[in-house]
């Protein structure tokens, strides 16, 4: 009899871990926000920019969250708010990770291209985001773009240095040398073979780089150089709910609720998946 | 002591303390001889040769008396022979001199150039007395007086680079740290006897508005006149705060307009605007309520100002619509240049609503001040615009001469007109300032101003004092210089 | 010491003297059942081995001796009584009194096994401190002393040491002396010598007998070696899946097995004394297929180089296997692994067919490399077929359908289904991952196989077969075959010639039978004396 | 250590140098210029010529580049633009309250991450564990800007037992000083902790996985002591690496925490410096913040090989 050892992970449709009653939480608070910015226009017909002149109102049947300082519908505006900043992460982010990504997969062709793009990295992480994020708007003008660039930009290092830390170890293992010894040619068991193993940890990281482009995105707006007013963004919203923090705390309170279910939902999500992988 | 100090006396003034004071913007040491946003400097460490009173009548300060020509062409001043700078050096005609130049001199950018510029000869009568001699006469040469700070000629370089300020203030000043604080001490050789009471001063840089607040409410700052104005209502119903408005606002807030854009160049398109905004509106809900919805920008504080110019625009959707018809203007889309600071965002979202509603649709362009100063100044504005502007708040002849949206030789709206020069030119190259005949110059002036709109004035913004209950006695002048002549704090 | 020889019988009648008795143990992973039934005892100062296949449970029941199952597993049924006190009742305060002081256990892997951020001596203060609460400076003695028994030289300079400054048979040593800080009553080792050299493990063998001799420990001793259990243990039993199937004094279970399964085990032992049987198999060729010529290799900073290869001579002719054998770390894989190109010698020179070895895909091709692990060396996020089809792929070897056809075929070569092909690794045993290892390796169709201790992990049936699959191919293919191992006796077997290893050196090369029976070397003399073989018998 | 000191300077200075150029450029590209920032707003075109010719920002842009790293290779930092005085002082100044404020949130990651990693690694079950993961989640979840204005209001405004903001040298008065440093480095702090007590949970929870743990609990040692002595040694090297790649956060990051809490350090320097388009400032200001970050990647290379044994030995 011979048994079969268990081998260190198991491959289902859904990753590993996302079964689990964490995985499935996260899942669906994740589900529930994303769903919420993308039937928006369903779920609420006041005009996230109508405004009137009742501000500051609290919660009431025909202003469920009540109104921002300009009289403006918050329950639309949080809803129409996600969309932009799911719109903002879902293009910033996977272009951080790729680039992210190339840099790595440079690294891992030489040792000078090794020293050079974790240098690469040192630069991005050692530039002040903020003086960034002013600079680029500066430059392009106003709008999703300059939020999309930054986040970008603060996205490379993460994803490139787990991976590039992936690859290394992924490298040494036996099976490289054997698709070597096989005959692959450099590229070859570096794409192929290594790569494919070395990507586990970037789930998580993806997780993560989703909270980090919302605090970004808020941050951008504090500072006057997020999206374009008055297209509303989840991070824009909480900026102008700051100097009312005191007075209509209730302000605040929305657009806070979704971040934490959304940050809590992501966390979650990568908790499980990292436990899936690890097991 | 002077007049107009009995009121704020009321309890006995007590010697020593130091005074907070909270500012969300840094003093800028290029910008001490121009008037910029923070302006709590130039009175505490330097003297003016006159100040306003209430009504606009100059009253002594270095300079004891004075006399006008009647023919306007030269003025003759005496001046105090017991100032000492503070390192101890007299105060003579010399250092007057040297102010009056120092704001001729470009590099120096002062508001004021164009008036001290008419200033062709100096006439010294001995130390302590001298003649100014005119190219023309001005309306607004007390302004002039009111505006410049006497510094010391042989530290003016230091003073501009932020190294030292040296005057003949009520303070001396001590150390900056830039971004964060400035302290002042007591001058104890300083000319008006028993002054300062304070022992000095700290301005406190608080740049978040939120945390200014913030500040003082724990007691931290005890002074300071840049709360926005939606927190006002939140400290005047705490009880802790004496809220004192200033009849000279803190500036108007305008929408301006590029007439040589597409659209805009049509006077009625301009006006359509004018109708369009909510006035009313803005001052709620971006002031707070703390301001003056005004179509023209006069505070309450000028000579020019009346209810009627105040009120010749009024929110008139309707009134819009019919005059864009008019103009066979329908469905364009304008740039729209504002701040991009939270007060700035919320006035152009205001006004960007307002306006759609009479089928103007903008795209907004938040902008940092720096680029919108050079697009100011190189006159490359996008149609339109919305900033602040000062220099209403005295006579009426400054503001045209003066304030760069409403210069009649070139300002960011590529506006000219003969009419308006000439109108600006009579009502400036004058003796007076406040005789009926001004005062229809004035009238004129305000006319031809809300008949073309390059300028869309929209409310004057408040200028609120908010003082801790110790405090007392403190002061702003016409340019917003703070006086702590008779400040003092109670126990 | 005296031997108290307990009753054969686990259930039979209870003997006061037994420190460990084990009942109808049970044990579960997630519902499965991994150990159904285990009982034994054990006296003080007793030796008892546990022999068994490749996930029999022997470890399992080694931890539950302590109760430290992994996660999912748990004891669902039976006792594990130590000195009179039933393990599986006692709360966690009290097992902790229990593990390290009364019971204790040698794990399999040195390495892994000691924490490699702290040094010797700190692990074996945090192991001294644990039970007692001796002062400092009388704990820094004891630990001198642990050091100085299982015979690591110079002791009292090492506790300043980490892990990774000792070599693996000095780790094992360490592990040991951990094992002992608490000085309990009995000591459980799993496979403490399996991936070892012969003279090592005689040495760790030889210490074990030493502590049980002296100190009058109690060992349980976990080997798929029967020849190690030989040595050491006076009894002796057999688990077949999760099940004892024989129990009984070493003598007498080897020399009359009962149970079919310990027969088969028996019969799958390689013998040091049983000739080669490599003639039977093939005939080498007259031309040298690969001539090496002074290789040499070294590792690390060119300012403090480790030499693992230090001017290497060696031919192998075509269809013939070429035995490698030496010390752990004596530069087998180096060789091995600058035979197939994938580090460049840093002096000497390779020859195949009379041509200098040219990087070129061509010569590639013609050596390939069988690794030591088979699983570490398989990619695990592809299938069987890709992994075969890979080194078709690089050599641009026919069409899609051709390798298809190509890798159907291999996995037939070696006795696989053609289906495995849409499996991926880890649904394969350790023995099918070999297969699948030589089939990748022969996928090009190369003339030289290299072997790199191909069957070291596996136990000794599916090592059979292995074995069998190797000769076969070689009769029918004519491969060149360098074989490495550490085990002399599977060398012999399969070998038509033996090299003896030592230092980065070859120190003895000659046909197989006769380098086992008369060695010229010291050092080859020296491996062929720890060897330990089934016909030794237990000290008494 | 000192080869690798030397190996790593070559590849630090040229970091530098790329950083200097890439700041140079940026600066350039932003529009605005210096000129009329510092004009005032009612300035006329010959008041802002006159005063670019006098900051020579009429050269062409190599020269002021290079004039820039000469006067930098020279020591010479030279005056501000417009925020006034010598850059030198600017940032001198302003680097002591922001090591200040550094040094004292990554005290706090460390005193507040430690016990996250080790109580969300350890107590997987109870309310000790909801509150860990609670914690967690609203730090990650919070941006640093509304801490800062909740920690005011409620520590400040409402309980009055911290000053709402500015800054007191700790040097100067101690006590004073960590008044007023409390809350801006603990807004500062939190999102780093919640990293670092992120990171530090994976490699404990890898570390308890690990067989040498195995082996402690086999020889009878208690939990707490093998989380503490034997698996935390071993979780440590790769938290202090992110630790090392908070600090350069926590440096550069600080913009708007200085802003909230008044706190006259390099971020609300810098933020000046742009808001002014104040070149000298700016860039040297960005130039030496690159500089801080390589040598703290530098250090925290030295604490890790200092940490893991096994790398000394290689
Ligand atoms: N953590 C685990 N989870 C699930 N099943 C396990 C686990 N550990 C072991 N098993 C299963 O329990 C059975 C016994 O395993 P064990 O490790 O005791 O075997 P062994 O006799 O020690 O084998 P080897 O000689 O290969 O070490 C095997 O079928 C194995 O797959
Ligand atoms: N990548 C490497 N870097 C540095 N030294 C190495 C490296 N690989 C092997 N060595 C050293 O070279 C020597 C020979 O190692 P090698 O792996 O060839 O031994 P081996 O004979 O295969 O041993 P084993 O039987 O334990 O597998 C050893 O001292 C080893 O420590
Ligand atoms: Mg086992
Ligand atoms: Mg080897
Ligand atoms: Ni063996």
């Amino acid at each position: 009899m011979t048994t079969l050892a268990v081998g260190p992970r198991r491959r289902r449709l859904l990753p590993a871990g996302l079964h689990t009653l964490r995985g499935t939480t996260g899942v669906l608070l994740v589900g529930a926000v994303v769903l919420a910015g993308l039937l928006a226009p369903l779920l609420t017909d006041a005009d996230p920019l109508a405004q009137s002149g009742l501000a500051l109102a609290g919660p009431s049947g025909a202003h469920p969250f009540g109104t921002d300082d300009l009289g403006r519908d918050l329950f639309s505006r949080v809803l129409h708010g996600i969309r932009t900043d799911l719109l903002i992460s879902i293009t910033a982010v996977p272009v951080g990770a790729v680039l992210g990504c190339a840099l790595a997969l440079l690294a891992a062709t030489s040792r000078g291209a090794d020293v050079a793009v974790q240098r690469v990295f040192d630069l991005l992480l050692a530039f002040p985001g903020l003086i960034l994020a002013l600079a680029v708007t500066a430059v392009l003008g106003p709008g999703r773009w300059p939020v999309v660039i930054v986040i970008a930009l603060a996205e490379i290092p993460g994803f490139g240095r787990q991976l590039r830390a992936g690859i290394l170890v992924q490298r040494e293992r036996e099976y490289a040398l054997a698709a070597r010894v096989g005959g692959a040619s450099r590229a070859r068991v570096l794409l192929r073979h290594v790569l494919p193993n070395a990507v586990d940890p970037l789930i998580v990281q993806g997780a993560i780089a989703f909270s980090l482009a919302v605090f970004i995105e808020g941050a951008m707006s504090f500072l006057g150089v997020g999206v374009r007013p008055p297209e509303p963004s989840l991070g824009g919203i909480l900026s102008q709910s700051m100097a009312y923090l005191s007075t209509h705390p209730g302000y605040a309170a929305a657009p806070l609720l979704v971040v934490t279910a959304l940050v809590l939902g992501l966390t979650l999500i990568a908790e499980a998946l990292n436990e899936g992988i690890r097991r | 002591a002077e007049s107009g100090d009995g009121a704020a006396a009321s309890a006995s003034p007590r010697r020593g303390g130091t005074l907070s004071l909270a500012t969300t913007i840094d003093f800028t040491p290029s910008l001490l001889f121009a008037q910029s946003a923070n302006t709590l400097v130039q009175r505490l460490v330097f003297n003016t040769l006159t100040r306003y009173d209430d009504q606009l009548r100059p009253q002594p300060e270095l300079a004891t008396s004075w006399q006008l020509a009647a023919d306007g062409l030269s003025i003759t001043f005496k001046l105090r022979d017991d100032v000492l700078f503070h390192d101890g050096r007299k105060f003579t005609a010399d250092d007057v001199i040297f102010a009056v130049k120092n704001l001729q001199n470009p590099v120096r950018s002062a508001q004021l150039r164009s008036t001290a510029a008419t200033v062709t000869e100096f006439r010294k009568n001995g130390d302590h007395e001298l003649t100014l001699q005119l190219a023309h006469p001005v309306s607004n040469l007390f302004d002039l007086f009111e505006f410049m700070i006497i510094t010391d000629s042989a530290t003016v370089e230091d003073a501009v680079a932020g190294k030292q300020l040296i005057g003949t203030g009520p303070f001396r000043y001590g150390k900056r740290t830039p971004g964060s604080s400035i302290t002042f001490a007591r001058n104890e050789k300083y000319w008006n006897p028993g002054r300062p009471y304070l022992d000095g001063v700290e301005i406190r840089v608080i740049p978040q508005a939120d945390s200014l607040v913030s500040s003082l409410k724990t007691g931290q700052s005890h002074l300071s006149y840049h709360v926005p104005g939606k927190d006002l209502a939140g400290l005047k119903g705490s009880g802790q705060f004496q809220l004192r408005p200033y009849d000279t606002g803190s500036g108007a807030y305008y929408i301006g307009v590029n007439v040589t854009a597409e659209h805009v160049q049509d006077k009625r398109v301009r006006q359509a605007i004018s109708w369009a905004v909510d006035r009313e509106r803005l001052v709620q809900q971006a002031l707070g309520g703390y301001g003056l919805p005004s179509a023209a920008p006069w505070p309450k504080s000028s000579p020019a100002y009346t209810d009627a110019n105040a009120t010749r625009y009024r929110h008139d959707p309707a009134k819009a619509r019919e005059l864009l018809k008019e103009a066979g203007v329908s469905g364009i889309t304008l740039p729209f240049a504002h701040s991009n600071t939270p007060d700035g965002t919320a006035i152009a979202q205001i006004l960007q609503h307002d306006l759609k509603q009479v089928g103007i649709e903008t795209e907004l362009q938040p902008t940092d001040s720096p680029t919108m100063q050079k697009q100011l100044i190189s006159q490359t504005m996008p149609a339109l615009w919305t900033l602040s502007h000062g220099f209403a708040q005295l006579h009426p002849a400054t503001l045209a001469v003066s304030a760069y949206p409403f210069n009649e030789a070139k300002n960011s709206s590529h506006f000219s007109s003969p009419a308006y020069t000439d109108i600006v030119q009579r009502a400036w190259k004058r003796p007076d300032s406040d005789s009926a005949e001004a005062r229809a110059l004035y009238q004129q002036v305000t006319d031809t101003l809300l008949d073309e709109e390059f300028v869309i004035d929209l409310a004057i913004g408040g200028q609120i004092e908010v003082a801790g209950s110790k405090v007392h006695g403190a002061t702003l002048n016409k340019f917003n210089y703070l006086n702590l002549d008779d400040a003092y704090l109670t126990a | 010491m005296s031997a108290v020889l307990q009753s054969v019988e686990p259930s039979g009648a209870e003997s006061s003297a037994a420190v460990l008795r084990v009942r109808d143990l049970k044990v579960e992973f997630d519902g499965v059942e991994a150990v159904s039934g285990v009982g034994f005892e054990l006296a003080a100062g007793e030796t008892l081995g546990i022999v068994g296949e490749s996930g029999s449970g022997k470890s399992t029941t080694a931890l539950a001796l302590l109760r430290m199952l992994p996660a999912g597993g748990r004891i669902s049924g039976g006792s594990v009584e130590l000195a009179g006190r039933d393990l599986a009742a006692l709360a966690e305060p009290e097992l902790r009194a229990v593990r390290g002081r009364r019971i204790a256990m040698i794990f399999q892997d040195p390495m892994s096994s000691l924490n490699p951020v702290l040094t010797i001596g700190r692990q074996l203060d945090e192991a001294l401190r644990a039970h007692g609460a001796a002062p400092k400076a009388e704990r820094a003695a004891r630990a001198v002393e642990l050091l100085d028994l299982v015979g690591i030289p110079d002791a009292a300079r090492r506790l300043r040491d980490h892990p990774h400054q000792f070599s693996g048979g000095q780790r094992q040593r360490v592990m040991i002396a951990l094992a002992l800080a608490g000085d309990p009553e009995v000591l459980v080792a799993d496979e403490p010598t399996t991936a070892l050299d012969p003279t090592v493990q005689r040495q760790i063998l030889r210490l074990l007998e030493r502590i049980n001799r002296e100190r009058g420990t109690a060992l349980v001793l976990i080997s798929h070696d029967l020849g190690v259990i030989a040595r050491t243990c006076r009894r002796v039993l057999v688990m077949h899946q999760g099940k004892v199937v024989e129990h009984g004094r070493t003598e007498d279970v080897l020399d009359r097995p009962e149970h079919p399964y310990t027969k088969r085990l028996l019969a799958a032992v390689p013998r040091l004394d049983a000739p080669s049987t490599a003639a039977a198999n093939s005939t080498p060729g007259p031309e040298p297929l690969l001539t090496v010529t002074g290789l040499a290799k070294s590792y690390g900073p060119r300012r403090r180089p480790v030499t693992a290869l230090a001017g290497v001579d060696l031919v192998l002719h075509p269809g013939e296997t070429l035995g490698l054998v030496g010390e752990s770390g004596s530069g087998k894989s180096t060789l091995a692994r600058a035979l197939v190109q994938a580090h460049a010698p840093s002096a000497g020179e390779i020859r195949y067919r009379g041509e200098q070895l040219t990087r070129s895909r061509a010569a590639r091709r013609e050596i390939q490399l069988v690794f030591q692990d088979p699983y570490s060396s398989l990619n695990p996020r592809m299938t069987v077929g890709r992994i075969l089809a890979e080194p078709l792929i690089a050599h641009r070897l026919g069409d899609a359908a051709e390798r298809a056809e190509r890798v159907a075929e291999l996995l037939t070569q070696v006795g696989l289904e053609p289906d495995a092909a849409a499996r991926h690794p880890r649904a394969f045993s350790g023995g099918q991952r070999q297969r699948i290892g030589i089939a990748r390796a022969l996928a090009p169709r190369p003339s030289v196989l290299i072997c790199d201790e191909p069957v070291s992990a596996l136990d000794v049936s599916v090592q059979a077969q292995v074995l069998e699959l190797l000769s076969g191919l070689q009769r029918e293919l004519g491969l060149a075959i360098l074989f490495i191992a550490h085990d002399l006796a599977v060398v012999r077997q399969v070998s038509h010639r033996i090299a003896v290893m030592h230092r980065g050196r070859l120190v003895e090369t000659g046909a197989a039978d006769r380098v086992v029976t008369d060695p010229q070397d010291p050092y080859t003399a020296e491996l062929l004396a720890a060897v330990p073989q089934l016909n030794h018998r237990s000290p008494v | 250590m000192r080869t690798f000191l030397f190996r790593r300077l070559p590849s630090g200075l040229l970091v530098l140098l790329a950083a200097s150029f890439l700041i140079f450029l940026i600066l350039r590209l932003i529009p605005g210029d210096p000129a009329t920032s510092l004009a005032g707003p009612d300035a006329g075109p010959e008041a802002v010529a006159a005063i670019r010719a006098r900051l020579g920002l009429d050269r062409p842009l190599l020269g002021q580049y290079l004039g820039w790293l000469g006067d930098l290779a020279a020591g010479q930092l030279g005056p501000s633009y417009a925020i006034g005085g010598e850059v030198a002082e600017l940032i001198g100044d302003s680097l002591g309250a922001t090591v200040e404020l550094t040094l004292g949130a990554l005290l706090l990651v460390i005193l507040l991450g430690l016990p996250l990693g080790v109580l969300g690694a350890t107590v997987r079950r109870g309310p000790v564990a909801v509150a860990v993961r609670a914690l967690t989640t609203t730090v990650l979840a919070v941006p640093p800007f509304v801490t800062g204005v909740v920690l005011v209001l409620v520590f400040a405004v409402t309980l009055g037992v911290l000053p709402a903001g500015g800054h007191q040298s700790i040097l100067d008065q101690p006590d004073l000083g960590v008044q007023y440093l409390l809350l801006p480095a603990l807004c500062l702090a939190l999102p780093s902790a919640a990293i670092l007590g992120r990171y530090l949970k994976d490699g404990l929870e890898r570390a308890l996985a690990e067989d040498y743990v195995r082996t402690a609990t086999a020889l009878g040692i208690s939990r707490g002591r093998i989380v503490r002595r034997h698996a935390l040694p071993n979780a440590l090297p790769p938290a202090v690496t992110v630790l090392g790649l908070q600090v350069g956060q926590l440096l550069g990051g600080a913009v708007l925490v200085e802003a909230i809490f008044a706190w006259p350090g390099l971020g609300q320097l810098a933020e000046q410096g742009v808001l002014r388009r104040d070149y000298p400032v700016v860039q040297d200001l960005l130039l030496l913040l690159v500089a801080v970050y390589v040598a703290v990647q530098l250090v925290t290379d030295l604490v890790y090989t200092w940490l893991d044994p096994r790398i000394r030995w290689e």
